[in-house]
């Protein structure tokens, strides 16, 4: 027993030695490759090596090769805690992206304040990070600005009343709450509430009670596949309505799964210009790197989060977080990335403008 | 090394989660496939009390005893069922308990999860806290241990041995077989509600995706990989199993591959479970040599 | 607002027409084996799947000829799960053969993970409004899932009383031991068992993958509504399961009306659980008692 | 010689219920095998049926040794086992069970005259055809059981307990019955528990006690003898 354990401690820290070289500049990434947020984090990972790949080619970092250590999570909390445990103790990296999905986020954040490692987020939205601690930073916007985002959207609609769905979890019930106090305060109503279950395949009786308040409009603040599953349901059965959504939805697959009937949904979505040469030369990028790709959701925030932090390493006066994390807090102050202005609040949170998507005879445009 | 700390504290929860099913399922012969619910039930319940004030020790206690009489909860509608009926019944127990976490949103925060549950003052919350985490997790361990050897081993114990083997051989000799079932899950709920508080106050984050039939499926492993009815059995597998699942993080695995780890590793814990049952159900070690252990 | 009810008890049916196709095979094997089969998901997930995989490229069969190999392999897995782990453990300990179902079906859901993913599939079906018959909206797909379930048990009905095969069936989930002194030839029977089950569960999974879309819980959702259904309507008679599978079907359907969509499945789980404490025995074989 | 034990040791675990067992059915014959409870009486006709394979000793039907075939093997030689208790299909109908007690004769032409001849015979059978067996009432149910006698056509029937749980004037029907039978060519080994009744219809006998040989002679002779009514017939 005490071999086994002994044995296998052994054969850890055999592997793990030389992982980071030295002369490399390196910062660790929580990243779900395996388990159900697996289809996002392969897409987050390919954008992290891009800016990685660019700053290497820039001559990286104080004339070192910058590097990202990936740690899967699994997609839950305890592989979070576990992989984030891993990089700050074996591999000692200052820095590191936490993980998608807030409730994962948020498993990892006090490990990362009590290690004073500076954590950055590219796509974990909950309001509740902000109170995270004064080494936590996201590029995303938090939920608070997307859930007034979609309430004025409504009302700029003219929708007085409207049926509320909402992915069951942290990312949704977040969102919607915002939605439901700004909504109300600006003196909406709301038919019928109800949330649907993450990754079921049959909405259809969630459907029918939204269609049994016969509402002009629905808020379906949810995720692609959910998103799609539920168009398509409410196709089938003749409900014809005005959808509007949230940020988490506007993808081309959003197309490919519910064809048709995902014309004409509007949402909101944390805007950023594509006419900037920042989007443009990032596109322009990706299109060279994985040739016939479409970007994936919320790439653009992490490539911005790389290129971000590259910028603080550069200019942080040694690699301790606590330099690091003055440096991120002075570099952010203008930058402008591929997704606009990311100047860090005293909160570690961005601000963000809100733009309105629209599907259009199959396509993503903007709704104006 | 607090890498290290961190997978100890995670391989000690795990064992004493592990054993607490043992009692029901190796000792007993009870089919828990619901065990989970307990372990969340402790979990939710301390960190819920402490949040709202309670000192954390006694939040802990109220924990560990709500576990048990959720266990009471359970076995006493279905403990009159057999044995693979039990089976489903706590399957779906399980099921429950996690779509109440999920969706009572006023008392748990359904998906937002519960986060900075708080620890002892003693303990802080700082990098230098793991030491004295381990500690404590090793305490509860070794207590866990101890009782459960005790238990077992004790006339009571012997009474479950023989209710697994022939429970109309037990109720022949004039024992309460309820009674004494009712006691063992009662026990084994309250022990996994022990693992499920030191969860919770170690993560000090928690939700509902934490507590499915995946992890049921992970102890059940544990303790078929390390022999059931012994008493280091499950000890031996919830080590193994962790410090495997850890392992395979040091593996360089080329980042366009990462995602079959996941489905292999399942895989083989699946597959493990089917060839133990056919060429060694006794698991590692067998319940005769765990006897010799017990005696030494 | 009777549309409304009326929907959500057509919806009921749809669903629990194939909750009973999948319950058939489940208590089938429980019937003869008295076991209960957890990998049985699996086969609905696999036959779901490899319908999937013939109809898309580079096979690209047209769908309806892509369900036979997809069916044949379904078959052939539920064989193989009985040759090589139930059929070893038959005399053992049924802990033992319960551990190695759920450990079976363990290594088979993630089989699927490993070929396709743990994201959500889908045939890539035209799209469109269901038929209108008043205001209840019905797709092609699901009057499919309705017609197929009645085919399915008709033949099952049939097999069952009319053919010797099948009253051996019946006989054998009746008293095995019996069976064995009248010479039937447990190992045809014990086939017939496992094609039929995997037949079922495998066209079950397929319509349900053609209906909603494929995900590799699918099996392990569906198999639990399975086991309701037996449970509700086991009084050892194929139709008790068609009835159980609509019933649990319709209420949870309906169930949506009142409360909580979070809470649709509470409702089958909690239905086990008072039918559990009702009748502490449980079912008998679906095999007897057909007429 | 029809059936022949030589020496037969048999049991379910490590202590054998039989030891040394020995005796024989000649054409035509039927014999009873009676004995006090756990004298090993069902486990001989198990052990000659196929359930059970004897550790030691032959059993040789038509001068063959069959110790190693299967039940459906010796049954295709003639030799068939009607077990006591539960020995109808109670969710099958009667046409049903008949039709799967049938299965050994593997010819459905033979099998639907077959029916028909027990149909014929026993009217009460007839009238319920169409309905679950588990509808019979006890005497039926043993009837239905027997009938695989006529269906087959068998050299020799094993029957373990026919007249268990059934009324005295039920009792005496079945028994009837066994001698008929024994009449249309079939010899007939039974265990009996009423060894009175037992021994009355048959041509010999065997006493057995702890798994041995205790007496054996003819059903008069066992009748008539001090030990046996000491023993089992109660005085």
């Amino acid at each position: 027993m005490k071999k086994f354990v002994f044995s296998t401690i052994a054969i850890l820290f055999l592997i793990s030695a030389g992982r980071v070289t030295a002369g490399d500049i390196s910062v660790g990434s929580v990243t779900p490759l395996t388990g159900k947020l697996a289809v996002y984090g392969e897409g987050f990972q390919q954008a992290m090596l891009l800016a990685a790949d660019e700053i290497n080619a820039a001559g990286g970092i104080k004339g070192n090769s910058f590097k990202i250590v990936f740690e899967d999570n699994n997609s839950t909390s305890k592989g979070s805690v576990s992989a984030i445990r891993k990089l700050i103790t074996i591999d000692k990296l200052p820095l590191i992206f936490g993980p998608a999905s807030s409730s994962n986020f948020l498993a990892v954040c006090p490990i990362a304040e009590d290690n004073k490692i500076v954590l950055l987020a590219a796509e974990s939205a909950a309001a509740s990070i902000s109170k995270c601690g004064s080494y936590v930073f996201r590029v995303f916007p938090s939920d608070l600005l997307q859930g007034v985002g979609v309430a004025e959207l409504t009302k700029s609609l003219g929708y007085k009343e409207v049926v509320l769905t909402y992915v069951n979890n942290d990312w949704g019930v977040g969102l919607a709450e915002v939605f439901k106090t700004e909504f109300t305060a600006a003196g909406g109503k709301i038919i019928d509430e109800l949330p649907h279950a993450e990754g079921k395949t049959d909405y259809r009786s969630e459907i029918l009670r939204m269609k049994s308040q016969h509402p002009k409009a629905i808020v379906n603040l949810t995720y692609i596949k959910e998103g799609a599953t539920i168009l398509k349901q409410a196709y089938e059965m003749g409900l014809k309505v005005q959808w509007l959504m949230g940020s988490a939805s506007k993808s081309a697959k959003l197309i490919d799964l519910a064809g048709k009937a995902s014309e004409g949904v509007i949402g909101t979505y944390p805007t950023f210009s594509q006419e900037t040469p920042q989007y443009k030369s990032f596109k322009a990028a990706w299109e060279k790197k994985y040739p016939g790709k479409k970007t994936p959701v919320f790439g653009e925030y992490n490539y911005d989060m790389v290129k971000l932090t590259a910028l603080a390493l550069e200019s942080a006066s040694s690699n301790s977080s606590d330099d690091i994390r003055e440096a991120l807090l002075k570099v952010s102050k203008g930058y402008i990335g591929t997704t606009g202005d990311k100047s860090f609040d005293e909160n570690g949170d961005v601000n963000a403008s809100y733009g309105q998507w629209t599907i259009k005879d199959g396509k993503i445009s903007d709704y104006k | 090394m607090d890498y290290l700390y961190h997978i100890l504290i995670i391989a000690l929860i795990y064992s004493i989660f592990a054993q607490s099913l043992n009692l029901e399922l190796g000792f007993t012969g009870l089919y828990n496939f619901g065990h989970i619910a307990f372990f969340g039930i402790g979990a939710y319940a301390s960190a819920l009390l402490s949040l709202s004030g309670v000192p954390i020790p006694v939040a802990a206690l109220i924990a560990i005893g709500l576990a048990g009489i959720a266990g009471a909860f359970l076995a006493l509608p279905t403990l009159r069922l057999s044995g693979d009926y039990f089976g489903i019944a706590t399957l779906v127990f399980a099921e429950m308990v996690h779509l109440l976490f999920l969706n009572e949103r006023d008392i748990t925060r359904g998906p937002m999860g519960l986060p900075n549950i708080p620890r002892p003052d003693w303990i802080g919350t700082g990098v230098t806290s793991l030491p004295l985490l381990l500690a404590v997790v090793f305490f509860a361990a070794a207590v866990t241990f101890i009782l459960l050897r005790i238990i077992t081993n004790s006339p009571f114990g012997r009474s479950l041995k023989v209710i697994r083997e022939d429970e109309f051989v037990a109720q022949a000799l004039g024992k309460n077989t309820f009674l004494i079932k009712t006691k063992a899950i009662v026990t084994g709920s309250a022990f996994a509600g022990l693992a499920g508080v030191l969860w919770a106050h170690y993560i000090t984050y928690i939700s509902p995706s934490d507590f499915t039939l995946q992890e049921t499926i992970l102890v059940l492993l544990c303790i078929v990989l390390g022999g059931k009815g012994t008493h280091w059995g499950p000890v031996i597998g919830a080590f193994s199993i962790i410090f495997f699942a850890e392992f395979i993080r040091f593996i360089p695995i080329p980042s366009e591959y990462t995602r079959f780890v996941a489905p292999l590793q399942g895989m083989i814990y699946g597959f493990i479970l089917v060839i133990m049952m056919l060429k060694r159900p006794q698991g590692l070690i067998s319940e005769s040599r765990g006897q010799r252990t017990t005696n030494a | 607002m009777t549309g409304y009810y009326t929907q959500l008890i057509v919806n009921g049916i749809v669903a629990g027409s194939i909750y009973a196709l999948f319950a058939v095979g489940l208590a089938m094997v429980y019937g003869v084996f008295k076991f209960i089969n957890f990998s049985h998901g699996e086969l609905i997930t696999w036959g779901g799947y490899l319908a999937l995989m013939f109809s898309s490229p580079p096979i690209a069969l047209p769908l309806y000829l892509a369900v036979i190999p997809a069916l044949l392999l379904t078959v052939g897995i539920g064989l193989a799960q009985d040759c090589f782990v139930f059929r070893p453990l038959r005399q053992s300990n049924p802990i033992s053969i319960l551990i190695a179902s759920i450990g079976l079906s363990y290594l088979l859901r993630n089989g699927i993970r490993l070929f396709w993913g743990s994201d959500l599939q889908s045939f890539n079906l035209p799209l469109s409004t269901g038929i209108i018959f008043g205001d209840i909206y019905i797709t092609r797909i699901q009057i499919l899932m309705v017609l197929s379930a009645l085919l399915f048990f008709s033949i099952l009905y049939f097999l069952l009383t009319r053919t010797l095969l099948g009253k051996s069936l019946r006989a054998v989930s009746d008293n095995i031991e019996l069976s064995s002194i009248m010479g039937i030839n447990m190992r045809k029977v014990t086939w017939t068992i496992w094609i039929l089950a995997s037949v079922f569960a495998g066209s079950g999974g397929i319509l349900l993958a053609l209906d909603t879309s494929l995900d590799p819980m699918m099996g392990m959702n569906s198999l639990i509504k399975a086991f309701a259904a037996v449970l509700l309507g086991g009084a050892g008679n194929i139709w008790g399961a068609l009835v159980g599978g609509l019933f649990i079907g319709i209420t949870e359907n309906l169930s949506v009306a009142f409360i909580s969509p979070d809470y649709k499945d509470f409702i089958s789980y909690g239905l086990i659980f008072i039918l559990l404490l009702i009748k502490p025995r449980g079912f008998f074989g679906i095999a007897g008692g057909v007429r | 010689m029809l059936l022949k034990l030589d020496g037969i040791t048999a049991g379910y675990g490590r202590e054998p219920v039989l030891t040394d067992i020995s005796m024989h059915v000649e054409q035509g014959e039927i014999i009873c095998i009676i004995g006090p409870n756990g004298a090993g009486k069902s486990t001989a006709l198990r052990t000659i049926a196929g359930q059970l394979i004897p550790t030691r000793g032959e059993v040789r039907f038509k001068e063959k040794n069959i110790s190693a075939m299967s039940i459906a093997q010796r049954g295709e030689r003639g030799l068939v086992f009607i077990p006591q208790g539960m020995n109808i299909f109670p969710n099958l109908t009667i046409i049903e069970n008949l039709e799967v007690a049938g299965t050994l004769l593997n010819d459905k032409h033979k099998l639907s005259h077959a029916i028909k001849e027990v149909l014929e015979k026993y009217p009460v059978l007839n009238k319920k055809q169409h309905s679950f067996a588990r509808e019979l009432s006890g005497g039926e149910r043993q009837l239905l059981a027997l009938s695989r006698s006529i269906l087959l056509k068998p050299d020799l029937v094993l029957l373990d307990e026919p007249s268990l749980g059934l009324a005295p004037i039920v009792v005496d029907m079945i028994f009837d019955q066994i001698i008929e039978i024994g009449k249309s060519g079939s010899s007939v080994l039974l265990v009996e528990q009423n060894a009175r009744k037992g021994l009355s219809i048959s041509h010999r006998g065997y006493v057995l006690e702890l798994g041995r040989n205790r007496l054996t002679g003819t059903g008069q002779e066992l009748l008539e003898s001090d030990e046996v009514r000491q023993l089992y017939l109660g005085g």
